[in-house]
């Protein structure tokens, strides 16, 4: 894997549902060594020189393109949102740890918000590697915040939903059918491992779901980054082997090797 | 044919331009993304006796102009840093530039110490890139390091001092912005012995969450780079310059060609890009690039004509 | 409803709000394009005891994040000020802002004696907006005055003492920021006798025209204000408001109410506007009015429970 | 005249010629109190909030609007010509001190480059006052700079070109054929008044021949500034009285006002 700093044309670029956009680059240089749990760090175009890269995990990556699915949050992605098909835009990657390429027995897949789009990588990717069963378990506050859910059942991925306000799915939190899985397949002495990306207190609680377990839990960490590539130590997760940073030694992590303050 | 070499304090740079200790990792982490030919050298991230976790997260909030930061000197001690990061960094970089390595401690014995085994070390082939020694007295991000050596002249000297018993590297000493005078610093810095300046560190600045009534970064203060503080560090450079024959390094807001070559002309000898380096790996190329089409447009055969050159 | 009053060491601001010496004119110029009435205060241009030509053109240059400015305190001289500026001026605006004058001089005994008329005129009904002294011993700009009595903390103290025996209106000290401990120059004011505080003039910064090989301002050096200095000056008045009761006149950089509450809430008592009004001249307006609301949102019946009122 | 700020629709933006543009705000509160010599402090909108404002001159007022005709010189104006139609611009004004509102004898305008922006109100406003005997002079580096030409002629205001190429008018400087007009106005004895807005060795020249005689010169004065309103002192020229401010004492001063350096 070579980090390379690519100068990308925007392919698409699209609402998808409130607060939500898709873009695809087109990054024939980068995009064939992505992996899931792996992200880019984009240069948005009209913000000044000095503004900072903004780091997007890969929700996709074919056909020498990557596909990233973003929610508008601050000034970064709201001047991304102004970037047009036929842009250029610098777009740097592959980076991080991203998730292992095989899975031991149920994959479940946990995901809040923007953190379905690594999941769905890894879900297509691991159904290229003819791995069978994997489990989609998708939170958010309202319905508007469950995404890429057509494409995970596209997939034949089998999709589990939560709401905290019950507008669609389980009303509570996507541990609840999560839990409800693993009681199941706990029951008939299945394997498992887990796959996380989302919110902190999620993750904490998916982690926690595979400490201490025979199965391994895989946590992509969502910290604030500056360079992206390891140089700065501004991302930092406490880990078994100290202050780890997230952008090189993760985002991915195994659950066990995360300390939770 | 432009002649782009320098000579800092003794260490011999291809090019002007280096990169500023804390912004490039050890130097190996944007390979594959830059063109290290362009760099006259790379400066580590500040490196003390024993492994440092660091500030507790956030470490950094954006700024307009910059950014500030408390990373607070995370680092695995020079131990592993001789043993494992300088080595790897030489084999991941075919032909890599001189390292600049930036030091700190919890007192000046530790400068001391570390000076020493990075000298040792220095002679033998695994860490033969290690070519100076970047005294960092000015990061405002620690208590017990840093700023507080670098605040008084007095104990400045004494530190410059020790370290320069223990070291023939060439030996560098990286300021602080917030003084008055720099004069009286950099006077400190001469009578020690050191062999060069750099110049400047981190602004130190503050950024509240007026929400949450909290600073944003956990360490409460922090840093500030990047484009914002050029105009201030070009200010310095120039004061420094004119009261001494030490080479500088300038740093501070280096975002392309014009940013460096202010630096060149207030008299840096040579330019590190920082923060810059964040946004746009390949800055520190562009810089170079602009440099060398600077000098043929003014006629300068070589870069280190253009240091201290203003026009009366 | 909001007290929006506060209590700059005995200066009674119905507004938070001042506007920052040297870039509001002196008071009226302004006139017809903003509400006055959202202002505590106006702070008048330096002024000394005679007239001053101030630096040679050009006097700024736009830099990203701000300006630097060497304007180099042009005036009219005490006399001029009194016989026509501060009259006009309650004349032009109706129920106009207290004043607070700034003042510098080429000696301590100049200081004084301007201090000394000021007090005077203060009595008298054509001259009665003049309700503050703000000592400016921080200009970057004019060699023969301003910084060099703010450098050193016993010229200082002694300035302030001088100052302070000629005078019973509330004595503001302008302190600058590039210093290593500001600590030190607070207690020096304090103990000098000082009712209140302001804090930062403008940062020593420089602009070098490279096509021209020259500095872009005639002064070659100036100060830097705007958006890029607020985070160090925030730092500095946090540090500042940990060691003294002494009320603090914050400023650098607020161009939005955000800006003023981070000032706030690092200890300030009150916000000047400066450079912002150039480019939005109803920055002072705005930025009263987001203050009130965030009073409200916060539940502050009074925007001086906003003082140092960071969480723990 | 009050001072204003005004959030201004532009009403018109077009290219006039290579590197002119040509804009119209619409300023119903300040647009009737122009006087010819004043100026507009534009917030360029693009640019940061921490981008000082630029001043212009008007060079038309009239029916609530203030027009201005610029040249993209540097950052700032280059901003400005993204701005469309529609947009809002925030415009301060009328600042400065213009010309006076009558002329003595012939009024002799000696303009170059955007400087005959004021020129051009200035004569609108001296036609429409009745003044009958109105000779504009323009000059500029090629004929690409000579602007308004058109304008000037359809008032009926003798027009003299001179560019420094000779690629139309006279070859050569603006004070060729203004000189030429004086040497006739002098040998009838005739009385006249300069009125000369451009770069400052022309107006250096237009001074000089106005000094020392009985007929008064009126030179607006192009210095970088701040405010625009007199409150920051950064616009200084020197004069008989000292440093004066342009934007408030001037930008129009008498001829025999200026001390040149
Ligand atoms: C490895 C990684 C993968 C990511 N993948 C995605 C993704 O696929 N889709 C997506 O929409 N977002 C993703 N993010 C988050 C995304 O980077 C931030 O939302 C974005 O940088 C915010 O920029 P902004 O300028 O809009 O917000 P800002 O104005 O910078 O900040 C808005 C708020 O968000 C906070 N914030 C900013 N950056 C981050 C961050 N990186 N992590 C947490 N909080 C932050 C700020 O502190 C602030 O409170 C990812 C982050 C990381 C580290
Ligand atoms: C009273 C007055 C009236 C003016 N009227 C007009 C007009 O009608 N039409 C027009 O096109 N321009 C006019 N100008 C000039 C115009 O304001 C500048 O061209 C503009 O501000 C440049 O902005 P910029 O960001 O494009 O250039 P910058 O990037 O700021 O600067 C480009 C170059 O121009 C110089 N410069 C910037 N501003 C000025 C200035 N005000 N005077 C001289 N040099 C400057 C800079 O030093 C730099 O070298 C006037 C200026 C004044 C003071
Ligand atoms: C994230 C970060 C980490 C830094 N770490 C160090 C450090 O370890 N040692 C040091 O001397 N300076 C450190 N600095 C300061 C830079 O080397 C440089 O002096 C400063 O950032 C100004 O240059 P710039 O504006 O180009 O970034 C750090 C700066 C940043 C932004
Ligand atoms: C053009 C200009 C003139 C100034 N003149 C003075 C002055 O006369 N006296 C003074 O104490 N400060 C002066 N200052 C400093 C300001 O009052 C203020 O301290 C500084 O600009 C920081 O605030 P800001 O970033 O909001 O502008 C001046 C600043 C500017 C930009
Ligand atoms: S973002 Fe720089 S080390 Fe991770
Ligand atoms: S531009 Fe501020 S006084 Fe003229």
């Amino acid at each position: 894997m070579i980090l390379r700093c690519e100068t990308a044309k925007v392919v698409e670029h699209r609402e998808i549902g409130s607060g939500y956009r898709y873009i695809v680059f087109d990054t024939p240089k980068m995009a064939g060594d992505m992996i899931p749990g792996q992200f880019v760090h984009v240069k948005i175009p009209s913000l000044e020189a000095s503004a900072l890269r903004r780091p997007f995990s890969v929700f996709d990556a074919e056909e020498g393109r990557v596909h990233v699915l973003y929610k508008t949050v601050g000034r970064g992605t709201a001047a991304l949102n102004s970037v047009r098909t036929g842009d250029s835009v610098s777009v740097m990657g592959p980076l991080g740890h991203g998730f292992p390429s095989q899975c031991n027995g149920v994959a479940l897949l946990v995901g809040g918000g923007y953190g379905v789009a690594p999941l769905h990588f890894l879900a297509k990717r691991l159904k290229a590697a003819g791995h069978g069963s994997i489990e989609v378990f998708i939170g958010g506050r309202t319905k508007d915040d469950l995404l890429a859910v057509d494409r995970f059942r596209a997939m034949g991925v089998g999709v589990h939903l939560a709401t905290n306000d019950g507008s669609e799915g389980v009303k509570g939190l996507v541990t609840d059918p999560l839990d409800d899985e693993l009681a199941r397949i706990r029951a008939s002495d299945g394997k498992f491992e887990l796959f996380a990306c989302g919110p902190d207190p999620m993750l904490k609680a998916v982690a926690m779901r595979a400490t201490g377990t025979s199965s391994r839990g895989w946590i992509s960490m969502d910290r604030h980054m500056i360079c992206g590539v390891g140089a700065c130590y501004a991302c930092i997760q406490k880990t078994v082997r100290g202050n780890s940073r997230c952008c090189v030694e993760g985002p991915v992590f195994r659950a066990e090797d995360l300390v939770w303050e | 044919m432009v002649d782009t070499s320098v000579d800092l304090g003794g260490l011999d740079m291809a090019t002007p331009i280096a990169t500023a200790s804390g912004t490039f990792g050890y130097g190996f982490e944007y390979s594959g993304s830059m063109d290290y030919s362009k760099l006259g050298a790379v400066t580590a991230k500040g490196i003390r006796l024993d492994s440092w976790p660091g500030n507790a997260m956030p470490r950094h909030c954006e700024v307009p102009g910059g950014l500030v930061n408390a990373i607070g000197l995370q680092g695995t001690g020079i131990e592993h840093f001789l043993d494992i990061t300088v080595p790897h960094y030489m084999s991941q970089i075919g032909s890599a530039p001189p390292m600049i390595v930036n030091i700190w401690g919890g007192s000046i014995d530790e400068y001391s110490e570390v000076a020493r085994r990075l000298t040792e070390a220095s002679a033998t082939k695994e860490c033969s890139a290690i070519r100076a020694i970047e005294c960092n007295v000015s990061c405002p991000n620690v208590k017990e390091g840093g700023h507080t050596f670098g605040q008084d002249p007095k104990v400045l000297n004494e530190l410059v001092s020790a370290v320069r018993e223990k070291t023939n590297l060439p030996l560098i000493v990286k300021l602080a912005p917030n003084v008055p005078d720099i004069g009286v610093y950099v006077r400190a810095c001469e009578d020690g012995g050191a062999d060069a300046l750099s110049m400047i560190n981190t602004i130190p600045a503050m950024v509240i969450d007026i929400e949450k009534r909290r600073p944003v970064l956990a360490n409460r203060t922090g840093g500030l780079s990047g484009k914002g503080v050029h105009p201030a560090a070009v200010k310095i450079v120039y004061d420094a310059h004119r009261v001494t024959k030490l080479p500088i390094l300038a740093m501070g807001g280096v975002y392309e060609a014009k940013d460096a070559i202010e630096f060149l002309l207030a008299g840096a000898t040579a330019v590190a890009v920082g923060t810059a380096s964040f946004t746009e790996p390949a800055t520190a190329e562009n810089v170079f690039d602009g440099i060398v089409s600077y000098c043929e447009r003014h006629g300068f055969d070589s870069v280190s004509q253009i240091t201290g050159a203003l026009l009366a």
